[in-house]
């Protein structure tokens, strides 16, 4: 598998010769080399796929994980190291597939998408880095590997986010996302710190010897870095980077922002599974509690969004919680037996990525079109853009968990293995369900349905109104709208993939059967789900729509502005961090550490001057000194003597 | 009541009484000859320890040179040189303070301190003795610092000439 | 001849040649042909040293040399290096080269600003090839004084004031120093100034090891901007000329470091282990003040100099851990700081010599303006905020990793408190990328500015390269540190 | 009868500290003069006497009382051409017109 | 009688010959044979230090009063070397108006100043030493009035004769008391009566204060400021190196030879009065503005730091303090070097707000300013940094840690004010800077021999290694 290392590295190339030479090129030339780079990287990923799960399973009925390489990085220690390497897994392949499947879409559609922007070459040489940090992410050999390139997906994400360098928000945003992820890290590092100390190593399979004696400190260190995942997957109260990121180009949100590097804390969470089910089962609950909760939180909040692409992103947040939770629910290793959540959450990783992708790129050819990102500017745009309007309501379809589209495969199989964990939690996790389908459909009319906002505006040009002639809403060229069909074709598709035969929580081929009393519900929850959002969006002004804005009028205001959330963390980071510990501990440093320094120099200053006038140019006083000060020394002296 | 003792009273009187006075009146010339009058003290003293010869050049030497000097300085300076009273009261009170101390300290060293001072004998010094003592180049001979004294004098002349003179 | 002379000699020599310069082409001359040599000299050393360390020499110290200079007072001019010294070395020729010429176009009296400049270099030279007390310590102070004068003369607002608290402060602190080398050699019996005998000899008594521990630790913690002894480092840097920042911040501050791992831990081991948690605490403050207090600064300057306080903190809480990774890690610290800062500072100074002002209030849109500083500033900020490929990452990684191997609470709890600086980093660097590079111009003046020279390139681009080497590639530096530190690190643990 | 020698030690003493006394207090220039006079004088006698007294077999006092009496003069000499000096450069000898450096 | 004895002490015989020669000159020169006088000086006290050099063996004359020893005569040799610098410097201020008739003058008062000196090293009996010093001090008035139509002369003049005189008083009735107490004079005799008793305290006291006086030593110092201030430049850079080198060597030989006995009083005292003296001084330079003032209250400084040498009372002391005052004596001499250059071409006292802005019009004088400032401050690599760290050392090695501690507290006030002046030189904007000229040849021969000393003395360590050989204490 020794091609393995040209997955990563043509990316990386692409990313050296794009952002050192990418000044020089012509946009075409730097897209071309972009896109080509990473479709061969997606070509050699595919290939590799194919050779590792064709190679069949070794005697226990697993896949064998692969190390085509590794080699020590940085030697801390005379036993700790951290490696570089390969690792390939099912999970890793399953990974490096979604990965390069989603960035080559990104990057064929960006060519259209952003053609003519200034920093074109920029922008694919970022996309060509992230890639790579992102494969390099996936395949990492351990833990270490995998925290040095988790931050270099952060600080793409960063450099992405704030691409359009000279928006406010968008500066803003990226801060945003950087530092909350930051901070998320540090404790993912705390936690690595734990780890490598006790388990004496950074791979992800420690010795027997030090997991037996470990004891409570492993549970803690996982938790610390769930903690780290949880801030790169948006989890409750983490997320907040989330929504701002959409700020960036919207390729960018679909690949990094919804497909891959959100999933990032799942994945962490995926890889260290074995040790989580095996000895902090209790963390893992702690995971599906909190997952359940930004779940509902985020699919909440998605309802009273007026921004298109932040209603997807709290729907990415939503979604990713649905992983969180279906890992959390595990109980054990079998995934006949406890274990379903895990195959049910990487089935989900693999078709949300796809659709979600899809989502955020459609979404991305009505911006192009409309030049908005607020619904208000949207409605009937069926009509202008058709193949937009048919991928983007097949992914919607997928989303909501109607079948036979991909996402209801993989929900169902989540809500199975909730259902299995504690009935409660299943029917939660279906009410969430139905809430997503509620608000994507809700985006989905308002984006397509009702009245347009340009033959409105028209009509105010032609009365007069208005001065200028709105811009006539069009299909994306075809740059973008393949990578829509080819996400929409995998969408329906995906969820007939075996998907456990690939990847289950012991390595063992696991056949995934739908459980028709959990399907029939969920599937029944989501139609209600859609046919609530049908009655109250397919046309503005509803009856039934104003009823509900009038009964919840508080609620909806307060999921409009996130539950406040922003406000809470503007709060703390203005008003605590810089204003009443960074302001006082700059103004302690000038004013009294510097201060004592200044106060010391004055002192001697003025004892100077003090002593000036004892020079008083009278010798008999000069006299009267040196007569007292032998006194003086003398009876010194004779003190002492 | 011994007779030297009466004396060395007497001339202990005049020396502490001139010698107060020189440092306090207001008349410089008063005050030149007061301290004429404690170098005269001194030379008495000097007779009564028997030597003869350092009485006669404190004679000559203090008195007749260097009070002459004063006086010619006082009379070179004029009326600029009559002493004004001690004017600052504070610096007079630490001077007095700092110098009674010091007194008082010294006095009672002298006498707490058994100094060998048994030895003396009224028999005074012999000139030829003397003469060898600053001529020879032995231990107890001082002829070294007597040239050292020579070159001294010469250069406080030079010295004091070449400041003194007009151009 | 010892090559490590040479050291010593290139930039005497220099001194020489520069005073003889009758213009400014001969003085840049001069410059460049001195400290390309004295880099080629330290690449150079570096090669060797690491081939004759593979070829299986194991002494601590290798081109070992040794004159008697002050016979009665047992002071030789003893010189040779360790794996520390000669990465020491190799960052202040790269610093000394790409200072030259960041100070390409110094006005006015190009030719003594290059004196003192030498002169300073010099020290710091000597300061890392002498394993004599006595001559390390002259050395120190020689690499201290000319700053009086390069910033005082050459510097911006408030100079005098600076270069004068800086000289003060750091003259203070050597008078600390200089208490705790006379108590090292007379505590040691007076027999000899040379740190490897007398580490061998290890006869200090315990008591005046707990006297005169502190003061050294101190003397050179001044230097190393220990808190609460590192308010000159704001003033100073923000006050000094572009070159000097770099050079005072990427090998100066180094020194203390250096002097406080080679000198006060490794001389005076007992009071090293028993007073150790003073300083830990110190430092940890340090560690998490600088950065705090660099989140509120409006110029660009105090911004890196207390992020200096913060990073140079981390050195000395690394040594202060005592563990193998964790005193690598602070050696790696030092490199990575040095070449970091430096390369922070050339770019401030670049970007103040065109708009004049620091004050991030007042500046907006630099990218659009003049993309090459404005991308060499985003990315001395990456490094600076530890990401991986650059070399504060291995560096804080190493000393985080090694500081938590210390099996005890306390070391755990402080090193959990060091970490989060990893956060306030961030926070002080996007803030300032954020607020100077991106968005629009606003500045009718800023938008004549042009784009950096071909010399500034050059300075940026070789620290870039260097800094990214290191991040990349640190296998090799990580074992050349790691002997040497191991060294000293066994005669500190017994 | 021999007169005790501490009574000639103090009296040299009061004299030597008159002397002092006046050289705190007087504000004229030959009037301080005059009290190194006293103080010097007193030093003379001191050592007349511990010669006489402590050790009368070798003149080591006497010489020095002598060469004292020459030391005291020329340093007299010297000074009074000094004192002359300041009265032609500033036409008084008052210690308060000595003001030019201070502080 | 063996008279013979007296060509035995070929230092000051060398200095009478010369000073012989030099009086007859003064005598039966005139017109332009006066003109030769200055180089005519200057040769003579080349050949005289080297004719100082020349007997360094040990011996003792005149039954035990004087001894010559390597180290005594080393000293001397410094001390005639200083006068040089000090001739050399003069030769401007020789040239001009007011002094140019009293050229002879000068030079006699100077070289009674330095058998004084000579006496004084050698002496090893309390008589001889008194004349000694009584030598080096008079003559020194005279020197300090020597510009006697100037005001501040003649007060300098005047405020130092009456110290002198008052401290010679304090010293010879301590001395006098120390005669009563031993019962002798001779050092070798004295040593065997030394007890400590508390008349003796007192008496040593008394005659510390005295040399204290010489050597400028808080409390005992306040006449110093003045008496520089006023005193022509070239006899303040003379008073301030060369009589208070002899004055501490001096003290050195005396502590070690006469008080021995009472090692823990004269500790404590200099303790006290190092303290004082540094602590004083630094705080009254930080003030000074007139830079021959300030350099006053650097030497009590620098006083107490050569003190620091003298408290231990050991060989490795008396190394530290010979090589101190060596070092020493080429930076001050430097530095008044260059004030008495710069006051020649502003014709007025030099103000530290004078040297503002020098560089721009003196860079070569400047820069040999600097180092002298550095060097006095102690900056390696320039000697005062051997120096210092070797007098630490030696203070250190007898056991005085707090006192070497305070002293290197006090290094960095001293060093704020040294920089105050590089500062003025550098960095203070100036109107009208102080305008570009060329030196005396003679200073400037002065300069090249004190840089020169400044730079090498400390890196080439056989200097110091050949005092050490020759250096002896208690």
């Amino acid at each position: 598998m020794e091609h393995t290392i040209l997955i990563l590295a043509l990316p990386l190339l692409s990313f050296l010769l794009l952002g050192l030479l990418g000044n020089r090129m012509p946009h075409r030339l730097a897209g071309a080399l972009g896109t080509l780079s990473l479709a061969a990287a997606t070509a050699l990923s595919y290939w590799t796929a194919a050779e590792y799960f064709l190679a069949g399973r070794t005697a226990d009925g697993t896949f064998a994980e692969l190390m085509p390489y590794n080699m020590t990085w940085l030697p801390l220690g005379d036993t700790l190291s951290i490696d570089m390497g390969i690792l390939l897994s099912p999970i890793s392949v399953m990974m490096l597939i979604v990965i390069t499947t989603v960035s080559l879409m990104v990057h064929i559609y960006s060519l259209g998408y952003m053609k003519g922007e200034r920093g074109f070459q920029r922008y694919y040489a970022f996309l060509s880095l992230f890639t790579f940090s992102m494969l390099g992410l996936v395949v990492a050999t351990n833990i270490f590997q995998m925290y040095v390139f988790w931050e270099l997906v952060g600080v793409s994400s960063y450099l992405l986010i704030g691409f359009y360098y000279t928006k406010p928000e968008a500066i803003a945003a990226s801060k945003k996302a950087f530092i909350v992820t930051r901070f998320a890290d540090l404790f993912f590092l705390i936690g690595i710190l734990i780890y490598g100390y006790y388990m004496g190593t950074y791979s992800f399979t420690p010795p027997m010897t030090e997991l037996m004696t470990a004891g409570a400190v492993l549970p803690a260190a996982l938790l610390l870095m769930f903690i780290g995942g949880a801030g790169k997957s948006a989890m409750f109260p983490l997320h907040i980077w989330l929504p701002d990121a959409m700020e960036g180009p919207t390729p960018v949100s679909a690949l990094i922002h919804a497909a891959t590097m959100v999933v990032a804390g799942v994945y962490l969470v995926a890889r260290m599974f074995p040790l989580f089910i095996g000895y902090a089962p209790e963390v893992l609950h702690i995971i599906a509690y909190a997952g359940a909760f930004t779940a509902l939180y985020a699919a909440i909040v998605a309802c009273a969004q007026t921004d298109i692409k932040r209603v997807l992103a709290f729907s990415t947040i939503s979604q990713i919680a649905f992983m969180m939770v279906s890992l959390g629910v595990c109980t054990g290793s079998d995934p006949h037996e406890g274990g379903l959540g895990y195959m049910a959450s990487m089935f989900h990783l693999f078709t949300h990525a796809m659709f979600k992708g899809l989502l955020f790129l459609g979404a991305g050819a009505i911006i192009h079109a409309v030049h908005s990102n607020e619904k208000s500017h949207m409605g009937g745009l069926r009509k202008y853009m058709p193949v937009t309007h048919i991928t983007f309501l097949i992914a919607c379809l997928a989303i909501a968990g109607i079948p036979p589209f991909s996402g209801f495969f993989s929900k169902d199989e989540i809500l199975v293995a909730c259902y299995s964990f504690s009935p409660l939690m299943g029917m939660f996790m279906s009410f969430v369900a139905a809430l997503t389908a509620f608000y994507m459909f809700r985006l989905y009319y308002l984006i397509f349905w009702g009245k347009s906002h340009y033959e409105e505006q028209l009509a105010l040009y032609r009365s007069g109104e208005c001065s200028h002639e709105p811009h006539k809403p069009h299909e994306a060229p075809w740059s973008m709208t393949l990578p829509l069909i080819i996400l929409a074709a995998v969408t329906c598709a995906a969820g007939f993939i075996p998907f456990g035969e690939f990847v289950s929580s012991n390595g063992e081929a696991y056949t995934i059967h739908i459980d028709t009393t959990v399907a029939t519900t969920s599937v029944l929850l989501a139609l209600a789900g859609i046919v609530l959002a049908t009655i109250m969006y397919i046309r503005d002004g509803s009856r039934v729509t104003r009823i509900v804005n009038w009964a919840l009028h508080g609620p909806i205001v307060a999921a409009y502005h996130r539950f406040y959330m922003d406000e809470v963390w503007l709060f703390v980071t203005k008003k605590i961090i810089f204003n009443c510990i960074s302001r006082p501990i700059a103004w302690f440093d000038r004013k009294v550490v510097d201060g004592s320094l200044d106060l010391l120099a004055k002192a001697v200053q003025s004892a100077g001057t003090l002593v000036r006038p004892w020079q008083s140019g009278n010798i008999q006083t000069y006299c009267i000194w040196f007569l007292s000060g032998i006194l003086i020394i003398i009876l010194v002296l004779l003190y002492m003597a | 009541m011994d007779i030297n003792m009466i004396i060395f009273a007497g001339l202990a009187i005049v020396m502490i009484v001139s010698a107060l006075f020189a440092v306090t009146s207001s008349k410089i010339m008063r005050a030149t000859t007061l301290l004429l009058f404690v170098l005269f003290g001194t030379a008495g003293l000097y007779f009564m320890l028997h030597y003869n010869f350092l009485g006669a050049v404190q004679i000559t030497v203090y008195a007749g040179g260097i009070v002459v000097l004063f006086i010619f300085a006082i009379l070179l300076i004029g009326k600029g040189s009559v002493d004004v009273t001690q004017t600052s009261i504070r610096r007079y009170l630490a001077g007095m303070a700092t110098a009674l101390t010091g007194m008082a300290l010294t006095i009672y060293l002298i006498l707490n301190t058994g100094f060998a001072s048994d030895k003396f004998t009224a028999s005074g010094v012999e000139m030829k003795e003397l003469g060898m003592a600053l001529m020879g180049t032995d231990k107890f001979n001082y002829i070294l610092p007597f040239e050292a004294m020579s070159i001294l004098l010469l250069a406080c002349t030079v010295g004091a000439i070449m400041i003194a003179r007009k151009k | 001849m010892n090559i490590l002379l040479l050291f010593v000699i290139i930039p005497a020599v220099m001194l020489l040649a520069l005073w003889g310069s009758r213009n400014l082409r001969q003085t840049r001359a001069v410059m460049v042909a001195g400290s390309t040599l004295l880099l080629a000299l330290s690449v150079y050393l570096t090669v060797d040293f690491i081939s004759m360390r593979s070829a299986g020499e194991s002494a601590p110290m290798l081109y070992t040399a040794s004159w008697s200079w002050y016979e009665p007072l047992n002071i030789c001019l003893s010189i040779g290096v360790d794996g520390i010294s000669v990465a020491m070395l190799l960052l202040s020729s790269i610093i000394v080269f790409t200072g030259t010429f960041a100070s390409w176009r110094l006005k006015p009296m190009t030719k003594e600003f290059f004196l003192w400049y030498t002169l300073l270099s010099a020290g710091v030279y000597g300061f890392f090839i002498s394993t004599d007390l006595f001559t390390m310590f002259m050395f120190y102070e020689t690499a201290l004084i000319p700053m009086y004068l390069l910033i005082g003369v050459w510097g911006s607002g408030r100079k005098e004031y600076s270069a004068m608290k800086l000289t003060l402060m750091l003259m203070g602190g050597s008078a600390f120093l200089l208490m705790g080398i006379l108590g090292i050699y007379f505590g040691s019996g007076a027999t000899t100034m040379d740190i490897n005998e007398i580490a061998a000899l290890n006869n200090i008594p315990a008591e005046m090891q707990y006297i005169f521990f502190p003061l050294t630790f101190i003397g050179f913690g001044v230097l190393g901007a220990l808190f609460p002894f590192h308010t000159w480092s704001p003033d100073g840097h923000a006050c000094a000329p572009t070159s000097v920042s770099m050079l005072h911040a990427g090998v100066l501050m180094k020194l203390g470091g250096y002097g406080c791992f080679r000198i006060a831990m490794y001389l005076l081991p007992q009071a090293a282990n028993d007073l150790a948690w003073i300083f830990i605490i110190l430092t940890t403050i340090s560690v998490v003040y600088g950065a705090l207090s660099a989140i509120s600064q409006t110029d660009l300057k105090y911004i890196n100099a207390y992020s200096s306080v913060s990073h140079c903190g981390l050195v000395l809480f690394a040594i202060l851990m005592m563990t193998r990774t964790a005193c690598t890690g602070a050696i790696l610290q030092m490199l990575s700081h040095g070449l970091m800062t430096a390369l922070f500072f050339a770019l401030i100074g670049m970007i103040y010599g065109r708009t004049h002002t620091r004050d991030i209030r007042q500046m907006r849109g630099l990218m659009k303006i003049m993309p090459f500083l404005a991308v060499g500033y985003v990315i001395a900020g990456l490094a600076n905020l530890g990401l991986p490929g650059f070399s504060g990452f291995i560096a804080e990684m190493t000393v985080f990793v090694g500081a938590f191997s210390v099996n005890d609470t306390f070391h755990r709890v402080v090193t959990v408190i060091a970490c989060t600086s990893i956060v306030i980093t961030a926070v002080y660097i996007l803030r300032v990328v954020g607020r100077i590079l991106y968005g629009e111009p606003e500045n009718e003046e800023h938008k004549k500015l042009t784009d950096a020279t071909w010399d500034e390139r050059f300075t940026v681009i070789c620290l870039v390269i260097c800094v990214a080497a290191l991040g990349i590639a640190p296998m090799w530096v990580s074992d050349l540190i790691g002997t040497g530190v191991g060294d000293v690190l066994s005669n500190i643990i017994e | 009868m021999i007169i005790p020698a501490e009574y000639l030690l103090i009296l040299s003493a009061v004299l030597f500290f008159i002397g002092v006394f006046g050289f705190f207090t007087r504000r004229n220039l030959v009037s301080l003069l005059i009290s190194t006079e006293l103080m010097l004088n007193a030093v003379d006698i001191n050592f007349a006497v511990f010669n006489a007294y402590c050790q009368p077999q070798h003149l080591e006092g006497y010489i020095f009382s002598l060469f004292g009496i020459g030391v005291a003069a020329a340093e007299t000499a010297v000074a009074i051409a000094i004192i002359i000096n300041v009265y032609r450069n500033i036409h008084s000898i008052h210690i308060k017109k000595l003001k030019n450096l201070k502080h | 009688m063996n008279y013979i004895q007296f060509f035995d002490m070929r230092p000051e015989v060398a200095l009478l010959a010369v000073y012989l020669i030099l009086f007859m000159y003064d005598l039966v020169s005139a017109g332009r044979y006066r003109r030769l006088f200055h180089p005519l000086a200057c040769m003579l006290a080349t050949a005289m230090v080297a004719v100082t050099l020349s007997d360094r063996s040990t011996f003792t004359l005149f039954g035990g009063m004087y001894e010559s020893n390597a180290m005594i005569v080393f000293m001397k040799a410094v001390l005639a070397f200083g006068s040089l610098l000090a001739i050399l410097q003069a030769h401007k201020w020789l040239r001009s108006e007011h002094t140019f008739y009293k050229q002879g003058e000068f030079y006699i008062l100077l070289l009674s100043t330095l058998v004084g000196m000579y006496f004084m090293l050698s002496a090893r009996h309390f008589l001889l030493l008194f004349i000694g010093i009584e030598l080096a001090s008079l003559p020194l008035a005279c020197l300090v009035a020597f510009d006697k139509y100037r005001h501040n002369s003649a007060e300098a003049g005047i405020k130092y004769i009456l110290t002198s005189m008052f401290s010679s008083a304090m010293m010879l009735y301590g001395i006098s008391f120390l005669y009563g107490t031993t019962g002798s004079l001779y050092f070798t005799d004295m040593v065997q009566h030394i007890t400590g008793a508390p008349m003796q305290i007192f008496a040593f006291v008394m005659f510390f204060a005295g040399l204290g006086f010489k050597i400028s030593l808080v409390p005992f110092h306040l006449w110093t400021a003045d008496s520089y201030q006023g005193a022509p430049t070239t006899v303040t850079a003379y008073l301030s190196v060369i009589s208070k080198g002899a004055a501490v060597f001096t003290l050195f030989i005396v502590l070690i030879k006469v008080f021995a006995p009472m090692i823990e009083e004269w500790q404590t005292v200099i303790y006290i009065t190092i303290v004082a003296s540094i602590t004083i001084a630094n705080l009254m330079a930080i003030k000074q503005h007139f830079l021959k003032r300030f350099m006053a209250f650097s030497s009590i400084s620098q006083a107490g730091y050569i003190m620091l040498a003298v408290i231990g009372g050991q060989a490795d002391g008396m190394t530290a303090m010979v090589f101190y005052l060596v070092v020493y004596m080429v930076a001050n001499m430097a530095v008044f070097a260059v004030i008495e250059s710069i006051e020649w071409k502003i014709r007025g006292a030099v103000r530290r707000e004078t040297c503002n802005g020098l560089y721009r019009t003196n860079p070569k004088l400047t820069l040999v300013m600097t180092l002298a400032l550095f060097s006095l401050a102690g900056i390696p690599p320039f000697a005062g940094f051997f120096s210092k760290f070797f007098v630490f050392m030696s203070a250190f090695s007898a056991g005085f840690c707090v006192l070497v501690f305070i002293a290197l507290i006090n290094t960095v006030i001293s060093l704020y004010y040294y920089l105050l002046i590089v500062k003025a030189m550098y960095m203070m904007p100036n109107e009208e800077p102080v305008p570009a000229f060329k030196c005396d040849p003679y200073i400037r021969i002065e300069l090249i021999l004190c840089v020169a000393g400044i730079i090498l003395l400390g890196v080439c360590s056989f200097v110091y290694s050949g005092i050490d050989s020759i250096s002896f204490g208690m």
